[in-house]
């Protein structure tokens, strides 16, 4: 029907774009250190790198498309590992308990923060920034460093791995399938889109509201249950500061914004947050094989991640497709109108 | 694939490791009687090896013989740092650039390659496995992030063959050809407490400023310290400050708006200015104090004439690992346990430490060991952070 | 209550609510109002903003909670606490504001849910054809049941709602403007729709401020005014006047007010030489002051646009442009706002209120940012200006979200008459409010003309434009298609607007 | 202005036409403790009454303007942070801000007192200029400030650490670290008045004019409905970039401040764009924007800072603290939403929004 259908770039794009770019970059850098950036040690420690993060990322994407945020991922993922750990006990028969109990133990968490946004009305930063602090209180108070011991058959969970792809990183792409077909091809999926696109529309089509939210934070806390056992799994104990230590909090954020999901919710796509953690995993590897100053990789960081999120930021200006250039005559008339209109906000000068 | 080393079953350190620490809820559970007594000896032992060069004493000991590492050639080291986020980390990582530089000179290492794991016990973990994987490395130095997470990881180093130094915080195996520490946690407890109680009396208040809770080297010298204090009738309340000056100057004025306050006791010496000017800002007569080796306390320290000591969690260590490795590479035995003298600096040496280490910046620490090495003073007066 | 509506023959009334009340914050907005619907009857229902109409409808919706009065469907007691129970009940709303997802594609939002499902996944598939099915019941091709429906215009969203409504096999649907952003042929397509929609049985509540689609379409008519039922007629024993003088509880003498005397079309104020951008094209056009010059064009063809590239605020990249003979170059609303132009946006809600701030805030709004130093005096003009502009409020420290349509309209039109410009484009400045609201709107245009202002006024009803504008331009796919003086009738507009005699540029 | 047309409706319109300017003050200040920005005061006094019950000797002048001077320093950082909020953005970056600029001050300062001035004059530029950086890239080129200010936390704080080697030469002049440790002294009943405590009311003042001036007015605009205010003419790129420049010279206060009380050390000013936030929250301002008035921001500090006081004065075991912080305030802030949905909901809270027993096609 549309005479000139412009294959629409979506932020999935540009963000495999980047990726393809990061990888481009760091064969060279880590080429002229000396070093094969496509060598088996070196692609794990990459995919090694985004299998934790990649856990949380994925539930972040859940909570942030519903409108919320989490800031007590890196809480639960402590709490997760030292419950698993010392469950297990290093007996391999406690494997299972020590699993679920962790795991049931983040769903609970997750159910407190998804009651506490949908049903009390607080925001999601405040909300979970203070679940974050009431665990931090806890874990203080009750563990006096690491404790428990994983044992042997669960550790070989985050030291397996198939060729260069370590297991860790398999489990977190499989969950990222499953929460993909959940977004895309469930109820709950399209509804998480609802509320947090808007939360009345979903209201007035009769969606329980309050299900996709709280949905979302459990899975998002269950997700970083997973990432707590999987921490377990390689350090072999549980530790009730693993989870600040990785800074996961803020890192899942930018992660998933930098794959392309609004942060105030409706609008987003799960495979372009597993490209934002490929992107970051990517970082760190080059910067640790160039051996960059601890201080400067946090300021790369901070400026890769403004200017990455920037290229497409600036995309969302563009209006529908124009009915007259400046060089050509006049065109027919367009039958696709893409997109309201959403010109800058600022004015320019 | 699969790592080869995890399949071994868990060394048999780890197991009483497992057990003791799980969750408790006693105080005491950081408390070990039998190290505890080990370390109160060792403040007192007498150390092997040349007063001058403290970096180099050692206790006697369990030697590891090196005889299969002899080799020629200069070596490549890669070192597994756990972070240098504290000032007495920076001090401690300019000073072991410094010395690396010295052995580069003597070709005995060629280069070493660091990866710094921000604090992080996981990517710790990574950075050694990609050492093992890719480092081409010739020994390994390893300053753990933490002890039990880091153990497996240690083990796995152990297990290529070539020579593993282990520092600052210990691993729970002895699978290190060394591991280099000062005497410990409960000896700075020891010698902080003692040193309160007596010139406190009983009924005392002492304000104990803690980092943070779950750091082993920082629980074991409060553990110890508590005990004397109880011991000694002495009433200390503990907080945990994060190291932030602010949060240590609220501490004390809040108790100082409660009460009098007789002392302040640290388990590291971030802030201690700030807890001293608390004092002094709310007109309340200056404690008794023990603080650490940082500059910054024992100018104040001076300036005030306060009654105080500063322990030391000796910052020389930094050079150790190093030289052992130049040891091991000779096939000269190092002590499988390299305990460093970690002797506090008390109101009678303090003058001659601010004068060694005068134009040197408020966050450096006396005790830093590096006077003889090239760099020395402007690269530690620069601070100059490779 | 005159309730003198007598049932179809044999037929039972589908809905029936007696002495609905309700207030928020304790003032009542709706006193004991009476409502009967007939199946395959459309009703009307009528009123000024504000009258309630709007809140009548969320009570029988579910959205808001009544606070006396009963309802019954098919003589059953009905509760509603949702919206989903009325849908169960029979019973579906188009509401005044749009309940679609942007984001979501048209299959997705009309689904939302109530997704098909196979096993545990949605059934895509299944969806998408059933809502093929719906809209090419609804004779709409053009909508792809896939597309987002942020890639939709207006009317096309309105339509997307309209078969929201109907996929729920209601017996009763009410309508809350639906027209409100639809013009001629997309208003044809609904008559169509509504008429399919009774010849079924289905019972029709209606709500529009246009008099004549009321006509048109309604068998009877409620009027509320001020939160009462004042009639339900026969739409046969009723004609604009009777109907206008219940509404408003006085004759409206003529609709469209006389030119005010002293009003002289002077020299041009604005003038737009050879402009175009991305979307419209050899723009020329002169503005004299006095002036009210109407734009008229079909859905799309860049009306807005061109309002917004004369206001900067997406501006021409061709061209040039003259504001009292002095260069003007348009690059952004500032700019425009200094050099005395003001836009009355077409979406107050999302493009003129800030909706949580008070009306003082909102009315201040122009002056704060742009001529901060007239704040003070501005502020004490205030009040006056709001007795004048008769809006209905609790004070001026009330939000503007929880005003009425046409109450949210005059604060808009406040702001910048606090900035007295001396050119005023609006762009459809009677959507969605009253008769009352829209004779204020008109005279207002007047007196600022008479005061020497040049207007731009752009509409979707004709006869408005052919009412109040001194000549008329007319839009098409982006370029002026010709200029009408007053005196065209609606079809001679429209064939301008459509091209009908033009010869058809064939699109590739 | 007096010439401006006005529609002359026809008559007698039964409509009540808005009259009244403003309600009775009385009315208002009854209708603003409703509000959460309102009821954050007595929350205030409610926690000042529980600290001085728990430890009287609180309650004397002199301890209570020692703590009003050491809360100065959250307190302008609350204030800053909400020119933001209302704006409808985040400043993440403060933390690092006050990091920076006491770093800053301690080595370009040192103990030469004739640099204190030229120092003093670097860092306020330098503030701004950070704000002014996060306001840019936020609005110009559009990327969500949460995202830009984290990439400017990150990046500052890793510039200062690099720069530094970590740690600081040492404390400034002591002439400088005045402005944050001093006061005015021998004042009767209170002894002294913290020059801090000075300051925050300086700021207070000037933030509560500023918020009434067009700009503050033209702010709150911006962070409801930006398009509107652009399209009002309202430059709303460099409304928001001064927003963000406020908030980071509030920071620098701060900082100002914090180096005179704490010194210089790195984790000075560690976490403070959380505290900050909380604050704000915790005075009823709406994340998002738009809402919300600046001294209850101020408050919201005091009364978090209170909290702890109290948590002290209980003698709460020291790692419970967070658990404790945390639980208020997410109550707090539960109870605030409350407040706003009943208002927004109207009257009593009897119609909850029930959600939809069974609805038929769902199933
Ligand atoms: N949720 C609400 N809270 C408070 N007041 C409200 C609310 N909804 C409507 N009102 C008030 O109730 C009155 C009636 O509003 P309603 O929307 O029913 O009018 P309407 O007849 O539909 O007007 P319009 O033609 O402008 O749409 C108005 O004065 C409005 O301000
Ligand atoms: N050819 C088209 N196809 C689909 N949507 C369109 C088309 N032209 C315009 N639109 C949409 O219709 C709306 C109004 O467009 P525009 O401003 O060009 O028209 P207009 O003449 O001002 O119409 P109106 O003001 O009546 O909506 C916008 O949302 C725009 O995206
Ligand atoms: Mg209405
Ligand atoms: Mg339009």
């Amino acid at each position: 029907m549309s005479p000139r259908k412009t294959p629409a770039l979506t932020s999935t794009h540009i963000v495999y774009a980047v990726v393809l770019v990061t990888i481009a970059v760091g064969a060279v850098l880590v080429g002229s250190a000396g070093r094969n950036f496509f060598s088996t040690g070196n692609i794990s420690d990459i995919l090694t790198g985004t299998s934790v993060l990649g856990f949380i990322a994925i539930g972040q994407t859940l909570v942030i498309l519903v409108g919320s945020l989490d800031l007590s991922v890196p809480y639960v993922i402590s709490l997760s590992s030292l419950v698993a750990a010392t469950v297990m006990a290093n007996e391999t028969g406690n494997i299972l308990p020590g699993v679920l109990a962790a795991l049931a133990l983040a769903a609970a968490i997750g159910l407190a923060n998804g009651l506490i946004v949908s049903g009390l009305k607080v925001h999601g930063f405040i909300a979970t920034l203070g679940m974050g602090l009431i665990i931090s209180g806890y874990l203080a108070s009750n563990y006096k460093g690491s404790a428990g011991q994983t044992p042997l058959a669960f550790r070989l969970i985050g030291a397996t791995g198939i060729g260069p792809v370590p297991v860790s990183t398999l489990i977190m792409l499989a969950c990222a399938g499953a929460v993909l077909l959940l977004l895309n091809r469930s109820r709950l999926g399209s509804h998480m889109f609802a509320v947090g696109g808007d939360l009345t529309v979903a209201r007035m089509s009769g969606i329980k509201t309050r299900v996709p939210v709280i949905a979302a934070h459990v899975l998002c806390s269950v997700l970083a249950g997973l990432a707590g056992l999987l921490l377990a799994a390689r350090l072999g104990v549980g530790s009730p500061t693993i989870g600040s230590q990785g800074g996961y909090d803020l890192l899942s954020i930018a992660a998933v914004v930098l794959g392309g999901t609004l942060l105030a919710g409706g609008k987003g796509s799960l495979v372009g947050t597993l490209g934002g953690v490929l992107i970051f995993a990517m970082m760190d590897n080059i910067m640790s094989v160039l051996q960059i100053n601890p201080f400067l990789k946090d300021v790369v960081r901070g400026v890769v991640i403004v200017a990455a999120v920037a290229v497409y930021a600036r995309r969302r200006t563009l209006g529908r497709p124009a009915r007259f250039s400046d060089t050509t005559g006049p065109a027919g008339p367009p039958d696709t109108r893409p997109e309201r209109i959403q010109k800058d906000t600022g004015v320019t000068a | 694939t699969t790592d080869s080393s995890i399949e071994d079953p868990p060394s048999a350190e780890a197991e009483p490791a497992a057990t003791e620490a799980a969750p408790a809820e006693s105080t005491d559970e950081w408390f070990d009687q039998a190290v505890y007594d080990t370390q109160d000896e060792q403040r007192s032992a007498t150390f092997e090896g040349d007063p001058a060069q403290p970096h180099l004493q050692y206790l006697a000991g369990d030697m590891t013989d090196t005889a299969a590492f002899a080799s020629e050639g200069a070596k490549k080291v890669c070192f597994a740092n756990a972070s240098i986020s504290n000032p007495w980390r920076q001090t401690g990582w300019i000073t072991m650039n410094e010395q690396l530089k010295a052995l580069q000179d003597s070709g005995v290492v060629s280069e070493m390659e660091t990866r710094d794991a921000q604090d992080d016990d996981n990517t710790q973990i990574s950075d050694i496995d990609y050492f093992i994987s890719e480092g081409n490395c010739d020994a390994f130095i390893i300053s753990p992030n933490s002890t039990a997470a880091l153990t497996p990881a240690v083990e796995r180093a152990c297990e290529t063959g070539k020579p593993v130094v282990v520092f600052d915080r210990g691993v729970e195996t002895d699978c290190a050809t060394s591991f280099i520490h000062p005497i410990g946690g409960f000896a700075w407890g020891i010698d902080t407490a003692e040193f309160l109680s007596g010139k406190l009396q009983e009924g005392d208040k002492v304000v104990a400023l803690r980092i943070l809770p779950g750091v082993d080297v920082l629980e074991q010298r409060w553990a110890a310290a508590e005990r004397l204090f109880e011991e000694n009738g002495i009433e200390a309340v503990d907080y945990f400050t994060g190291a932030d000056p602010t949060e240590i100057k609220k501490i004390i004025a809040d108790e100082l708006a409660t009460g009098d306050v007789q002392g302040v006791w640290m388990d590291a010496g971030d802030g201690a200015v700030a807890a001293i000017e608390a004092f002094e800002d709310a007109g309340a007569d200056l404690p008794v104090m023990t603080g650490e080796d940082e500059l910054s306390f024992l100018r104040k320290w001076e300036e005030t004439g306060l009654d105080a000591m500063a322990p030391v969690y000796s910052n020389f260590q930094w050079r150790t690992p190093l030289l052992a490795l130049e040891k091991i590479f000779a096939g000269e035995e190092v002590p499988a346990e390299w305990v460093l003298p970690q002797s506090p600096i008390t109101e009678e040496d303090r003058g001659e430490f601010l004068e060694a280490n005068e134009g040197m910046p408020d966050g450096h620490y006396a005790k830093f060991g590096g006077e003889d090495l090239p760099g020395y003073p402007t690269v530690w007066q620069e601070r100059q952070i490779p | 209550m005159d309730n003198d509506v007598d049932s179809p023959a044999g037929s039972e009334a589908v809905l029936r609510a007696a002495g609905l009340s309700k207030s928020f914050f304790g003032v009542p907005v709706l006193s004991n109002a009476d409502l009967t619907l007939f199946p395959g009857q459309v009703h009307g229902l009528v009123g000024e903003n504000g009258a309630g109409k709007s809140t009548l409808m969320k009570l029988l919706a579910g959205v808001h909670q009544r606070d006396s009065g009963t309802i019954e469907i098919a003589g059953q007691a009905v509760d509603f606490s949702h919206p989903t129970q009325a849908h169960a009940a029979g019973l579906s709303t188009v509401f005044q504001e749009f309940n679609l997802l942007p984001e979501r594609s048209v299959a997705e939002n009309i689904f939302l849910g109530r997704e098909p499902r196979r096993g545990i996944l949605t059934d895509t598939r299944t969806m998408q054809a059933r809502t093929s099915e719906l809209l090419a019941e609804l004779g709409v091709s053009s909508i792809r049941p896939g597309s987002p429906v942020s890639s939709l215009s207006v009317a096309q969203q309105q339509i997307v709602e309209i078969a929201k409504a109907i996929s729920y096999d209601a017996r009763i649907i009410s309508m809350d403007e639906p027209t409100a952003a639809l013009a001629g042929p997309e208003v044809e397509l609904l008559y169509e729709i509504i008429r399919r929609l009774t010849s079924r049985g289905v019972a029709v509540l209606y709500v529009s401020h246009r008099l004549k689609e009321i006509f048109d379409l309604c068998d009877i008519i409620t009027v509320l005014k001020d939160g009462q039922v004042v009639g339900c007629h026969p739409a046969s024993e009723l004609d604009d006047a009777a109907l206008v003088r219940l509404m408003v509880g006085r004759p409206i003498s003529a609709y469209f007010p006389d030119i005010e005397p002293g009003t002289a079309v002077g020299e041009v104020v604005l003038r737009a030489e050879k402009c175009g951008n991305d979307q419209l094209d050899s723009i020329d056009l002169s503005l004299r002051t006095g002036e009210i010059v109407g734009v008229a064009g079909l859905q799309g063809s860049g009306r807005t646009e061109l309002l917004e590239a004369l206001f900067g605020a997406a501006p021409f990249t061709r061209g040039t442009m003259e504001l009292s003979g002095v260069r003007y170059a348009g690059r952004s609303p500032r700019e425009a706002v200094r050099r005395g132009i003001a836009l009355i946006t077409e979406d107050r809600k999302s493009e003129g209120l800030s909706l949580n701030q008070s009306i003082l805030d909102n009315a201040l709004s122009v002056v704060r940012s742009v001529f901060p130093s007239r704040n003070r005096k501005a502020r004490a003009g205030i009040p006056a200006m709001f007795s004048s502009l008769e809006v209905g409020a609790r004070d001026l420290s009330q939000e503007v979200q929880y005003l009425s349509g046409g109450n949210q309209q005059k604060v808009v039109l406040a702001k910048w008459l606090a900035v007295n410009p001396r050119v005023v484009l609006l762009d459809e400045p009677t959507r969605g409010i009253d008769v009352g609201a829209k004779l204020a709107v008109y005279q207002l245009m007047r007196s600022l003309a008479a005061n020497g202002a040049a207007i731009l006024m752009v509409s979707s009803e004709i006869p408005e434009v052919l009412g109040m504008a001194d000549r008329i331009l007319v839009l098409r796919d982006g370029r002026i298609a010709g200029t009408a003086p007053p005196e065209s009738t609606e079809e001679e507009v429209l064939a301008l607007a459509a091209g009908v005699r033009a010869d058809q540029e064939a699109s590739q | 202005m007096s010439a401006h047309p006005t529609a002359r409706a026809e008559s007698g319109s039964t409509r009540q036409p808005l009259s009244r300017n403003r309600s009775s003050r009385g009315e208002r200040l009854l209708r603003f403790l409703r509000t959460p920005g309102g009821a954050v005061f007595v929350l205030l006094l409610a926690l000042l009454a529980a600290v001085i019950a728990a430890n009287p000797s609180f309650g004397e002048p002199g301890s209570l303007i020692r703590f009003l001077g050491r809360t100065a320093p959250i307190a302008i950082a609350a204030i800053g942070q909400y020119f933001v909020i209302a704006s409808g953005e985040f400043d993440l970056s403060m933390g690092s801000v006050v990091t920076a600029q006491v770093i800053i001050a301690g080595n370009l300062i040192g103990q030469d007192e004739s640099r204190a001035i030229p120092v003093l004059l670097l860092m306020l530029v330098f503030g701004a200029f950070v704000g002014f950086l996060n306001g840019c890239v936020t609005t110009l080129l559009g990327v969500p400030s949460f995202i830009v200010t984290l990439g400017t936390m990150l990046a500052l704080l890793g510039l200062v650490m690099y720069w530094t080697g970590g740690a600081a030469t040492g404390n400034p002049a002591d002439s400088f670290r005045q402005i944050g440790r001093g006061g005015i002294p021998d004042v009767p009943v209170v002894e002294v008045i913290p020059y801090p405590l000075i300051i925050l009311v300086v700021v207070a003042g000037a933030a509560f004019w500023l918020m009434r001036r067009p700009f503050g007015r033209t702010l709150l605009a911006a962070g409801d409905n930006p398009r509107a205010a652009a399209l009002a003419g309202t430059p709303v790129w460099w409304v928001k970039t001064r927003a963000f420049m406020l908030s980071s010279l509030a920071a620098t206060a701060a900082g100002i401040i914090l180096v005179g009380y704490a010194g210089v050390h790195p984790s000075v000013g560690r976490g403070y764009e959380f505290t900050a936030i909380t604050a704000v929250v915790l005075g009823g301002v709406v994340l998002g924007g738009g809402r919300g008035w600046v001294l209850s921001a101020a408050a919201g500090a005091f009364s978090l800072e209170l909290l702890f006081t109290l948590l002290n004065f209980l003698g709460v075991q020291s790692t419970w603290r967070d658990s404790v912080q945390g639980l208020i305030i997410i109550v707090a802030v539960a109870v605030a939403a409350q407040t706003w949905q009943r208002k927004r909901r109207g009257a009593p809270p009897a119609a909850s929004q029930v959600p939809p027993p069974q609805p038929g096609t769902a199933g």
